[in-house]
């Protein structure tokens, strides 16, 4: 009796059959309400990560569904943090899958006046070309090294990420390697 | 009704309404005087509710750029500067230039929660409930929109949510039905969904300083005691609990204040009354009324037809 | 208020009885429709009432047209209200509770009592059949007109607009009076002058009433009824009056001779209603703009209470 | 926290640390003392117990002041600067103070503009030869370890403190002057202020209680910038603050990893672990170059082991002792290869090539313009970031194309925009500003191009291998030969950061990971890629990745990740006991000698040799830590004392003298040297200065200029202006004025105002608050303008770019920029657009500077001060 049961629902029916007259309570519920569940326990597993602005290195949960990232808060196990963040650690989502967020590569060719579109392996192989060219056009052999290539950035990456910068560019005898640690 | 004609400590429906799945009421205390002003508070509420940005205008008032709770803003930040102690006795600066030091008061405001909530009575629908936590949600799924509980808040706290609607929301293609924003009305709800699963509320988790404590209302009130005791035996001036006295207008609220200044200072009422504490006397009110109208109405028959 | 005293916020900050001039309580979010709904609600009421007692007298031309009158703004009413839902496909959880706590839940209910009540017995008068269930039906309507008309002032009196709210002793009064009014102008244009003998009276009386009401609900609100001599509120106000007081003046010097004069004074009374209804719709946004409203009055109960 | 004070200066805690500060107001909340020194009221002094407004840039004044107060009131704690500091220790007797040289100290050259340090040596101590050349360009906090120092224990101290030319007397005389009314008139604060807090920090210091400082950009950014943190040591090294719980001197950073990236350093100047690189002048050969920074004692004596070990991990089996270990491999540095040096290169065209990764000069360096121009004349620029920043966008989107000096059809610069990934989209550590290593996994996989750093090196890295095998140019066989290979998983080949991190932590010759760097041999048998993250892998266990609870273990928690060095939490927590070994209280008890175990105990990890007792006496011809006495607790120092008196490793003196900022209206209260004579100036014609202090012309920018942060934005604003959440915040620039400052120049609260240097000329919106104190100096009021940084052109919310204002004057250590004091006009309304705009800069510098020519200052530093 499908009406029936929906009519047994009907919160007008409930309000006065189940003690809530004033239909301010648990008449007034929806079953949506009812049945509403947090999404981080629904998520498919949970990435413990850390904050990427400050170097106060706040600890975060990373809540993951359907290879989509639907949470980020804060992780309370952290010493430092006990679970809290700021307002830029609290928007690391939004940051993380902005509007203005850039997925392709962008190619802007001498004197050009648009980008162009361009594959991640050309780019990659157009940047080695070019450090290659400047490199052999440009040694100081007594000093080992190359002045007309520079690096620039490392504090806001990993530890990892700066030791394989240093250490190409330490490799390439590239020595202008500098970061926001002068800035 | 009769409950609402006399305020109490504890809400119409809960916990009665909810038999054995009723659950302690919880609530927020927010302690404006630990309180950095970071706003972590909103920008985690708009992160857990996916709310959507809704405009970024500099006002100029402070470091205030949110101005006041709506249907976007659940969380709401209050600046203000002052040349005030922050202490009765000293403290604070004393720079020769100024004559006064100054203060700089941050509030995180949020809605109370009423226990005799002016929005829940008012709204037509029973989208606005109290929860078995004792909280007052909007049901998103059952809101028309009639905007009845927006004038309704003695806080306005409640407004209108005007932004289109999401692609997944499509209106129906029928004219007077065919409304292309949101309309719905949105609120805090001190993450419901959150507190059925055991977690504590996105804001109050964020924030850095603990000035958004979450808990059983109880267990609030008895900590907001201890620290006003120790604000005013630390001298603080203006230091004062808002909301948290079950005997006010609304019946205390389920998310109250330390302030360190009087509530209008923050944009908030010195001395709110739920509209429906008068119910009662309103509806006596409008029966005569009604009556009188059916005897003036009869009146004018008197005298003959033309 | 917060005038920039030397230019810097920080005066702002210590001067401010407010914050930075901001509303407390939000504005109405409705919209132009639901002034418009006050008249059609209150001429629907009213033309049942109306209706009923040309009736009983045995004024046939009077009581048909009064009941299509009713009818007609039975059908126009409810769909004022749904096009001002920001959800109108769900205008039909008004009807999912039914709570004596909210005026707009026991209006949607009336208005659904009223309306089929009302048309049922409009369809059956004009198809001339069914007569015990058209009386029946008139009987219900004429029961519910009173409510109907004068529950909307209850409805806004039910909030936490202050001009509103403290004047919710004279607002049913005041709406009642006005559908009288209105109902008693329509019917005196729509019926020959020698058959609206009980419509003019209606007319002239209602208006008087509701002029002095308007007058004396304005004296009574003091600070807070300020807001009726400014801006919109003010001028259709002014509007009212002058429209309503003229209206009246004409049906009863010159509406029993001239049927011109009827349909004259008949218009501009309607049109005064309309007016007033406005005026009351648009104070209650500027008592909700200007945070001075919730302020001062709330303060000095305060300081009362000590 | 277990501070009774704590001293905020030059930072913003509450605002740009916020989560950190919840420990500061805990300890509020237990009663201590929360300090905040700065020009600006901001939401740290909205928290502070006490508030002191100064002049921003006189920090130095401030402190000094202090020192003074310690010394003669006699509030010194005397055993701790008796055993613990250089206190005691006899200077050469050649050596003159600032104090009686009208603020130059002995050594100065004129005409090379350099100190050299010979006389500021230890008596008796033969400085070393290279001792005249200090490190260069070292980090702060690291500078200075003491690798000139010759053998042994310094060989003339007096522990009465009395003789003349103790280090404790040179103290006492060269402070003498700083006086609370000198403080007063410098810094503008209230003499009550200072003197508020000088007693508070004297009253919570001693055996029961202990005060801390906190500091971060806004001590750095000074051409003094080092010197302003040396003379919070001297505070805390004569109160004793230092190695104990509660005290401290804390450095707040403001990036992820910005202290891994100084510790793993994308620097010119070092190599992992604070190694020096080599230079153009010196170290010929391995051999040579370890003779040259190894330190006589401490853990700096063992330097050759960690360079070795740095070369095996970089060139593995191709680095032998036969070939120096690929030593040679090494690229050499001159003195200043820093960023500034490279902008200008750029600017001339001698650099061809740029990688900026997560980094936005277009926005967050300073002189805006000098750096836009400079990208100009790149022939290829790669960009990597989350978006579309202005350093990627400068060709088309920038104020040198608004005025029509650069325009698109002029630039031949080529360049690639390339999407980078966030932290949840790659595994990894950052080292937090506690040198704590904590490890984040990858959540999700990156979208479309999206890539890691770690990704675009490495296959950078293998492709430019690949184009080169066939060569047989001795200047690859460097990137040949270099150790690439690192296993890589998933469909884009993404590369293992554990295998990373474990490289970096290092091996022995069995592969076996290396538990800590007291392992590390010289002899080939060991390698790693940083030594002082030696044994964040020990075990083959990623320690940085550790996330035990907190709740389940101490307060020190130290299986929460890793800190470097040791996962010790507290350097130099020896100094938490008296030398004896004993606490010095209770109540601050850390670290003890355990008399019956025969070793260090307590609740951290101890920051000494676990068993070497107390009373401890070194052979003379003991070398490296075993040259450390058991009761010297600072074992990085080559004589394991806290240095008040800094012999060696700074440019500019070897204590914190007060010198005015490059730029300010005032002249030096003290010294005819107004600035800091060391500090390095820009030469290039798109830097030039405001004329300062009395010069003619300083009228045309008559006000002091100060920069910085919001809690709702991060820096150059590359991951907050593109945020809609954070955006909507802080939604405009903004700029903050006095109300007497906003009557004085006709500006009103919420309309614009133009600030100008001589640089460029910005607008921004006008908040017009109290908080912007004016500063009564000299007898002279003077206001200051406010301007937070983090706008430029592009995002959510877009506005002029604060660092378009600054010039190029750098502090003389570490190369870092004067951002937080400096001088400007502010005029009411928006600026002019296009070519107006450099018209308006342009005629007002050289109505200012034609001015200047009349009447010049010449300084004895220099010949021309600017």
């Amino acid at each position: 009796m499908e009406p029936l049961k929906t009519l047994s629902r009907w919160p007008l029916l409930r309000q006065f059959r189940d003690g809530d007259p004033l239909g301010l309570g648990q008449a007034a519920q929806s079953e949506r309400s009812r049945n509403l569940k947090p999404r981080i326990d629904e998520a498919d597993h949970t990435a413990r990560s850390i904050c990427p602005f400050c170097a106060v290195g706040c600890a975060q949960l990373v809540y993951v569904k359907d290879g989509e990232v639907t949470q980020i808060e804060g992780d309370p196990a952290s010493p430092i943090s006990r679970g809290r963040l700021c307002p830029k650690g609290a928007a690391s989502k939004n940051m993380h899958d902005g509007p203005l967020r850039e997925y392709k590569v962008k190619y802007r060719r001498p004197y050009g006046t648009s980008w162009e579109e361009l594959s991640l392996d050309d780019a990659m192989d157009m940047i080695a070309d070019r450090i290659i060219e400047a490199r052999a056009a440009d040694w100081d052999e007594q000093n080992r090294r190359t002045m007309s290539i520079a690096n620039l950035g490392g504090a806001t990456l990993d530890n990892e990420e700066n030791y394989l910068i240093k250490k190409l560019c330490t490799g390439l005898g590239i020595v202008q390697v500098e970061n926001q640690a002068r800035i | 009704m009769s409950a609402l004609a006399q305020p109490t400590g504890s809400p119409a429906a809960w916990p009665d309404t909810y038999g054995d799945e009723a659950k302690p009421r919880m609530g927020f205390f927010t302690d404006t005087s630990v309180c950095i002003g970071c706003k972590a508070c909103e920008v985690a509420c708009k992160e857990w509710n996916l709310i959507p940005e809704d405009g970024r205008l500099w006002t100029g008032e402070s470091y205030d750029n949110t101005s006041e709770l709506g249907a976007n803003t659940w969380r709401h930040v209050a600046f203000v500067e002052q040349r005030k102690p922050l202490k009765l006795d000293g403290g604070g600066e004393t720079a020769e230039l100024d004559a006064e030091p100054l203060r700089w008061l941050m509030e995180s405001d949020v809605c109370k929660h009423c226990t005799h909530a002016g929005c829940l009575d008012v709204c037509p629908t029973g989208s606005l409930f109290r929860t078995e936590y004792g909280t007052v949600v909007v049901q998103e799924d059952i809101c028309n929109g009639c905007g009845y509980c927006v004038p309704a808040c003695p806080f306005g706290v409640l407004d209108k949510r005007h932004l289109p609607r999401k692609a997944d929301d499509a209106p129906l293609s029928l004219p007077l039905l065919g409304k292309k924003e949101d309309g719905r009305v949105w609120k805090c709800t001190l993450c419901y969904d959150r507190l059925k699963g055991g977690h504590e509320p996105a804001c109050a988790k964020a924030c850095p300083t603990d000035s958004i404590q979450f808990g059983p209302l109880d267990e609030l009130r008895e900590r907001a005691d201890q620290r006003l005791e120790k604000l005013r035996a630390e001298r603080w001036n203006g230091a004062q609990l808002y909301g948290r006295d079950p005997d006010d207008g609304v019946g205390g609220f389920g998310a109250f204040f330390l302030l360190l200044d009087e509530p209008e200072v923050y944009g908030l009422p010195p001395d709110p009354v739920v509209p429906t504490a008068h119910v009662a006397e309103m509806w006596r009110n409008t029966a005569i009324a009604a009556a009188a109208m059916l005897v003036g109405v009869a009146a004018a028959f008197v005298g003959g037809r033309s | 208020m917060s005038h920039h005293h030397d230019g810097s916020i920080t005066a702002v900050g210590t001067q401010m009885d407010s914050y930075y001039g901001r509303p407390i309580v939000k504005e109405p979010v409705w919209q132009p429709e639901i002034p418009f709904y006050f008249f059609f609600g209150g001429l629907a009421g009213a033309s049942g009432v109306l209706h009923a007692f040309a009736g009983l007298v045995g004024n046939k031309t009077l009581a048909r047209r009064t009941l299509l009158i009713g009818a007609a703004a039975d059908i126009v009413g409810p769909i004022l209200l749904v096009s001002d839902l920001g959800r109108p496909e769900r205008a039909l959880n008004m009807f999912r509770v039914f709570k004596v706590t909210s005026p707009m839940s026991v209006g949607s209910w009336v208005l659904l009592v009223s309306g089929s009540a009302s048309n049922t017995a409009a369809a059956l008068e004009l198809m001339g059949k069914l007569k015990p269930v058209k009386v029946a039906a008139e009987f219900v309507s004429a029961l519910a007109g009173p409510p109907l008309a004068t529950y909307t002032g209850t409805l806004i009196a039910d909030t936490s607009i202050p001009v509103w709210h403290e004047a919710r002793h004279e607002l049913p009064w005041l709406f009642g009076a006005s559908a009288a009014s209105s109902a008693g102008a329509a019917a005196a244009i729509a019926v020959p002058v020698d058959e609206a003998g009980p419509a003019r009276r209606l007319a002239i009386g209602a208006s008087v009433v509701t002029l002095g009401l308007k007058e004396v609900m304005q004296r009574r609100l003091g600070f807070v009824g300020e807001v009726y001599e400014k801006e919109e509120a003010g001028s259709y106000g002014r509007i009212s009056k002058l429209c309503t007081g003229a209206g009246a003046a004409l049906l009863a010097l010159a509406g029993k001779r001239s049927r011109a004069a009827a349909v004259a004074g008949g218009s501009l009374v309607l049109a005064g209603e309309v007016a007033l209804r406005w005026s009351v719709f648009r104070a209650g946004f500027q008592s909700a703009r200007d945070p001075r409203y919730v302020v001062v009055p709330q303060r000095e109960r305060k300081a009362a209470r000590g | 926290m277990n501070s009774d004070c704590i001293v905020i200066m030059g930072s913003n805690m509450a605002e740009n640390h916020p989560v950190g500060f919840q420990w500061v107001m805990e300890a509020r909340e237990r009663g201590a003392e929360v300090i905040h020194v700065d020009p600006r009221f901001t939401r740290t002094s909205a928290m502070a117990t006490k508030f002191a407004g100064i002049r921003a840039g006189t920090d130095i004044a401030f402190l000094g002041g202090i020192v003074n107060y310690i010394l003669e009131h006699g509030r010194w704690f005397d055993e701790y600067v008796k055993s613990y500091t250089n206190a005691p220790v006899i200077i050469d007797d050649k050596y003159v103070d600032a104090e009686d040289a009208d603020g130059l100290f002995s050594g100065w050259d004129p005409e090379k503009k350099k100190y050299s340090n010979e006389t500021w040596q230890y008596m008796g101590m033969e400085a070393k030869a290279s001792a005249g050349q200090p490190p260069k360009g070292e980090q702060s906090g690291h500078g200075g370890h003491g690798g000139g120092l010759s053998h042994g224990e310094p060989p003339e101290e007096d522990e009465t403190l009395q003789h003349p030319n103790c280090v404790f007397q040179i103290l006492k005389r060269h402070y003498k002057r700083y006086t609370p009314e000198f403080v007063s008139e410098t810094c503008g604060c209230s003499v009550e202020d200072f003197l508020y807090v000088a007693e508070k920090l004297c009253e919570n210091s001693g055996r029961e209680r202990t005060s801390a400082f906190a500091y971060a950009v806004g001590w750095t950014q000074h051409t003094f910038g080092v010197q302003m943190i040396r003379a919070a040591c001297v505070i805390q090294l004569l109160l004793g603050n230092i190695g104990r719980p509660g005290g401290g001197i804390m450095a707040l950073r403001g990036h992820a990893s910005i202290q891994g990236s100084t510790d793993i350093p994308t620097l010119y100047n070092i190599l992992p672990g604070y190694l020096q690189m080599k230079h153009t002048d010196d170290a010929k050969n391995l051999k040579e170059y370890i003779e040259e920074n190894t330190a006589p004692g401490g853990w700096w004596a063992k330097l050759d082991t960690y360079i070795v070990s740095l070369l095996k991990a970089w060139w593995g089996p191709f680095a032998t002792e036969a070939n120096d270990y690929c030593f040679d491999y090494l690229p050499r540095i001159d003195d200043d290869n820093s960023n500034y040096w490279t902008v200008q290169q750029m600017l001339q065209g001698r650099v061809k090539g740029y990688i900026v990764a997560g980094e936005n000069p277009a926005v967050g360096s300073s002189n805006g313009r000098v750096n836009r121009l400079a990208l100009s004349k790149l022939d290829w620029l790669v960009v990597r970031d989350l978006v579309e920043i202005e350093t990627a966008a400068f060709w088309y989107d920038s104020p040198e194309v608004e005025t029509g000096e650069l325009s698109p059809e002029q630039i031949g610069t080529e360049v690639f925009f390339m999407p980078a990934s966030t932290h949840v989209e790659k595994d990894g550590s950052f080292t937090n500003t506690q040198r704590l290593l904590q490890w984040h996994f990858k959540a999700v996989e990156p979208k479309e191009d999206c890539r890691s750093e770690l990704w675009f090196y490495y296959h950078l890295g293998k492709k430019i291998r690949e184009k080169l095998k066939e060569s047989q140019e001795d200047r690859d066989k460097p990137i040949l030969e270099l150790q690439w290979h690192y296993p890589t998983s998933g469909q884009i080949e993404e590369p293992s950061a554990e295998a990373v991190i474990a490289e970096i932590s290092g091996r022995d010759a069995t592969g076996q990971a290396l538990a800590a760097y007291k392992l590390l041999r010289a002899d080939g048998t060991t390698s790693c890629g940083c030594w002082i993250y030696c044994g964040v892998y020990a075990e083959d266990e990623n320690k940085a990745a550790r996330k035990k609870p907190h709740w389940e273990q101490n307060y020190t928690a130290l299986e929460w990740a890793w800190a470097w060095p040791a996962n010790r939490r507290l350097l130099y927590n020896r100094a938490s006991a008296d030398p004896d070994g004993k606490p010095w209280s209770e109540r601050k008890k850390l670290v003890w000698w355990d008399d019956e175990q025969k070793k260090w105990t307590g609740t951290d990890t101890p920051d000494f040799e676990e068993e070497k007792p107390p009373d401890y006496v070194p052979d003379d011809d003991a070398e490296g830590p075993d040259a450390i006495r058991g009761d010297h607790p600072f074992i990085m120092q080559a004589d394991g004392r806290g240095w008040l008196f800094v012999p060696q490793g700074l440019q500019d003196g070897p204590m914190p003298t007060y010198y005015e900022p490059h730029e300010s209206p005032f002249d030096n209260p003290l010294y005819a040297q107004r600035a800091n004579p060391a500090r390095q100036v820009s030469t290039v014609d798109e830097d030039p200065y405001n004329p300062v202090a009395n010069e003619p012309g300083a009228d045309e920018y008559p006000f002091v200029m100060t920069t910085y942060r919001l809690t709702e934005h991060h820096t150059a604003g590359g991951m907050t202006r593109f945020t809609p959440y954070l955006s909507e915040l802080q939604p405009a620039m903004f700029v903050e004025v006095h109300p007497e400052l906003a009557r004085e120049r006709g500006l009103t609260h919420g309309e614009w105002a133009t600030i100008v240097t001589a640089r460029s000329a910005i607008e921004a919106r006008v908040l017009v608050t109290d908080r912007m104190r004016p500063v009564k100096v000299d007898g002279r009021v003077t206001h200051q303008v406010g301007l937070p940084y983090h706008w430029g052109s592009r995002g959510l919310t877009t506005g002029g770019s604060a660092n378009d204002l600054l010039h190029l004057a750098l502090d003389p250590n570490v190369h870092i920029m004067e951002t937080k004091g400096l001088t400007c006009d502010i005029q009411p309304g928006r600026r002019p657009k296009g070519a107006a705009l450099a018209e308006f800069v342009t005629s007002k510098r050289d109505r200012a500077l034609r001015a200047r020519e009349t009447a010049p200052r010449v300084e004895p530093g220099s010949e021309r001060s600017t």
